[in-house]
């Protein structure tokens, strides 16, 4: 299927999961935060959050600003 | 040589720093630069930023912060709604593990001066949510007390547009708005020198937060030296009382032969 | 903490301070106070006025610059013509032993502004005696000009009257008179408090010389030391390269979502 | 002499006015002074306020202005709350036969200081009912904006706190504002003397509104001639174009013997 | 409408002026231009500079002068020294037979500020030869009561540097000269709009004199009209009484409901 | 029955109509508005607006102000 | 002889009169003054002073200014 | 014989010297100076130094002020 993560549609593994949906543009341990169709899912539940076709996935970073 | 600021720790947020420099870490030219900048200017609490990971990114600024022991502080820049505002602080709290924010609702990218109405809204959802919330506000004394009575943890005027460097445009708002704040008034956006930082401090601001006059500064690492000891200044002649002006001379030595 | 003063003395008559800071002694309520004001302030050069023994008198401000090991400045202070002038610093050089003095020439008691012509003249004359003359001056950088062509160690230009508290009235003259100087500049009377003092230096003035902001501020040690934090913070942003002013703001966030 | 504002009449709702001088009427020791104020004025819209009618009063503010001919303005003085703002408007309209109204809705009496919540409000709904709204706002340019999406016919940011007299604390501010209006800018409140309403038009506003400056100065009718003449002269500066401002000297004389 | 100057003349040199705005004549791009900009000023009294006679030039400034009725005032602008000064009012006399001069003695060609010593030594000869002596000088109120001791007409301080537009820079030094002058007090050069030019007036200078903010702005002769007015109003608030400055509101209607 | 004009007090004939009300305060003929328990009412139907007891009634003018 | 006129070297007859000088640059009959190295010389004496070999005339008008 | 001294009269032993005559006023071993009818008298020159009826002694010291 497929989902968009960050902007970018991607052909995906149907049925993937939200922590493997995340792993495609980050390994990071810490530091992240996800969001699918703009909700946010806490990390305990990106295991057991499966994806839809079309699912929009915001993965978020701290970065330089203010 | 005595340290003057030791008895006089910045509450915010139920707690105590020895620093009243907050700062950002926008518009550095390096992570190295800005890692220098930050142990000069002696901060305990730095903004960042929220944006998309960027696989190829290599070093990141929350290690820079980890490092030194500096408490992140995230903002919601870019948002121009309550409901970006507040979704950007949720997203925040999960990949940082804080409840602070610096909250920013802009208006347009022109002036990115803050929208009163959706700051207000975003403020109360946000401290309803448990939120340590610090608002980046204008210098509207009206506004600033409608936060403070939303909750927020402390109010954050403006002194001039974010970047400007034009200083504190409006001093006598300042003024009011620290003489009727019941929570800390930190003087955000506008400082472009050392001057600007001590006077915001000698108007009775807690404390200052600023990025860009030492990220962009020549030599970012001596400015933000300087902004170190700009706010201790300004802090200590608040607390010591400066003389009145006046508007003829006073004469320093006894008058002559006396 | 890195000492940023380590490297950058201030060349002054053939010696080398490591404080840009000059104190006067003048409107302290005690010598108590203004030692521990003097100490506070880390000046290393410190004014007294000349006035005739007081039998009755106990104690001296010899004594607790001496006890400092501050080096002593003789001023001219209430001294109307060139020929009082040049007599009271002749009686200062014989009494503290040094040929260096500040130069007072005044034309009134209400302004305690300096007399143009005096003052050259009574430069004129001093410089022929040896002496390292640093003149009391107003803030026109032609007359600031003269007194460096007629053989000035510094010129001391005026921010606003003695004691006024007014800060600087004019920072374009003293830019225009850094500028042109080859001698340094000594901002000079009007400090009310420490944010004058950083703009001072901002301005690219070499040092600061005060009294009454420190010695007659609500508490004189407290000021002392944020005087003593304002002219480093603004010598160091001097050094650092401040951010241009603009119009319009400047991010300091990335765009958003970028 | 040439009547330089013949062709630069000030269109505000729908209407032409000869005068860019808005008068306020508090203030007057008695309704002669006032009267003669107004006519040194030229004013061609003044401002009422709304009270309980007093069985025992003389004469009339509204017979001062039909006398001259000058519109009535009536405002909402002493609301703070929309609901209040747009009762005394319906109340003022009725009264007073007009569906102009100078919006006021303040956040308290110490500051007088406007409610950007209420004001946004009691606008939209007067706006609905069909007034032509001129909103006391502050000097935040986003607010401004807000009010003419809002559908009000002009903005009349303060300059300062109302009867102050400080003139215009925030000049960036009132030009960002006029930069980005699409409604005539009129500068209201805080206007202390000529050169303050000299500078108000300069900055690009439409308009000035003021009452206290003239009312309790020591001449109310010499300093009423004295806006007139100011709002005219700034006026006139802003359409001829000003020169530059330049760090140094350019010379008005040809250079010697050329 | 009344005309607010009738009863007030400016007293100078033993002449009535109803003008109190002296125009310089330097800068404009056209003879033509300029006769329009003085008859929109309204002015009685104009510099011009004195040069080699230039047997090409057809039409002459003194003709645009003779034929508005103004009177002509030579200056000695580009002189360095007092003999220099000196001989030029006297040529300039012979030419135009006026023993008026605007006494110019500069010091350098970048800031083209006054020469303290030479231009109090030009003042001294040129009284001493009978003439009517308008010195340029800096904003030193010192200088300014020697100039006058010396038998100057009238002491005509900078407000900025010539052609700057930079304003008044340092409005306490104004009026502490008006404050102790018995002579005319002149605002001469750095007025850059018609606010300038109404401050000037409301710290109390008698006249005005300007050439640059008239001649080289977009429209000269709208300028010239704009300042034309703002003398006058300036002068009007100066003699209407302005109310004082407070730091808080004071409402200009009554209490709600009272 | 007692109403209530300006703040104040005042015994009234029953049924009061409200222009006679408002003439208890001012005898204008324009420049005045007047309002029943906070509801503007119009000058053309005062005359048909009869007050209850406990109405409060306010009679507004222009005054110097602003 | 050679005389110098406002910066200019000019052949003149010998013993030339101030007045003839001064007529080689203008024509004025007013706004216009005329000095002999460096000292003025008053209109009425023009035709009465004589130039010398080397003489620096300087003769001067109103132009715009200040 | 009477002299001034920091502009108190005295009577004083004719032909006093300076050094005394300082020592009227002042203890001090340092941090003063004499001048004698406005001209400054070099402390090495104090004890050499007759003093006449009338002259008039300033003997000054620092103090707190500039």
């Amino acid at each position: 299927m497929v989902i968009v993560i960050n902007g970018a549609a991607r052909h995906v593994a149907d049925d993937l999961s939200l922590d493997r949906a995340v792993s495609l543009v980050s390994d990071a341990a810490t530091g992240i935060a996800a969001a699918v169709n703009g909700e946010l899912v806490r990390r305990a539940s990106w295991q057991s959050t499966r994806l839809a076709a079309g699912d929009e996935v915001e993965v978020l970073t701290a970065v330089q600003g203010g | 040589m005595t340290d003057w600021q030791a008895d006089d720790p910045l509450l915010l947020g139920g707690q105590k720093f020895g620093s009243r420099l907050i700062m950002g870490t926008g518009g550095a030219p390096s992570l190295d630069v800005l890692g220098r900048a930050l142990t000069a200017s002696g901060t305990e609490l730095t903004t960042v930023a929220m944006r998309r990971v960027d696989p190829g990114s290599r070093g990141s600024v929350l290690d820079v912060l980890t490092e030194r022991g500096i408490q992140v502080l995230p903002n919601t820049a870019g948002c121009f709604t309550a409901a970006e505002a507040v979704r950007t602080a949720k997203l925040a709290a999960e990949a940082l593990g804080t409840t602070w924010v610096k909250l920013e609702v802009i208006a347009d990218e022109v002036t990115l001066l803050p929208d009163p109405v959706e700051l207000l809204d975003a403020a109360e959802q946000l401290v309803a949510g448990g939120f340590t919330v610090l608002p980046y506000t204008n210098d509207d004394p009206v506004l600033a007390k409608r936060l403070e009575q939303a909750g927020c943890a402390a109010v954050m005027p403006l002194g001039a547009p974010i970047g400007s460097g034009l200083g504190i445009r409006n001093p006598h708002n300042i003024e009011l708005m620290v003489q009727a704040a019941s929570v800390p008034v930190i003087l955000d956006a506008g400082i472009g020198t050392a001057s600007d930082a001590a006077l915001a401090m000698e108007l009775g601001c807690d404390a200052v937060l600023l990025a860009t006059a030492v990220t962009r500064a020549r030599e970012p690492e001596l400015m933000a030296a300087a902004m170190r000891s700009a706010v201790a200044a300004g802090r200590l002649a608040y607390r010591a009382g400066r003389i009145p002006k006046r508007r003829y001379a006073l004469a320093s030595s006894p008058a002559a032969g006396a």
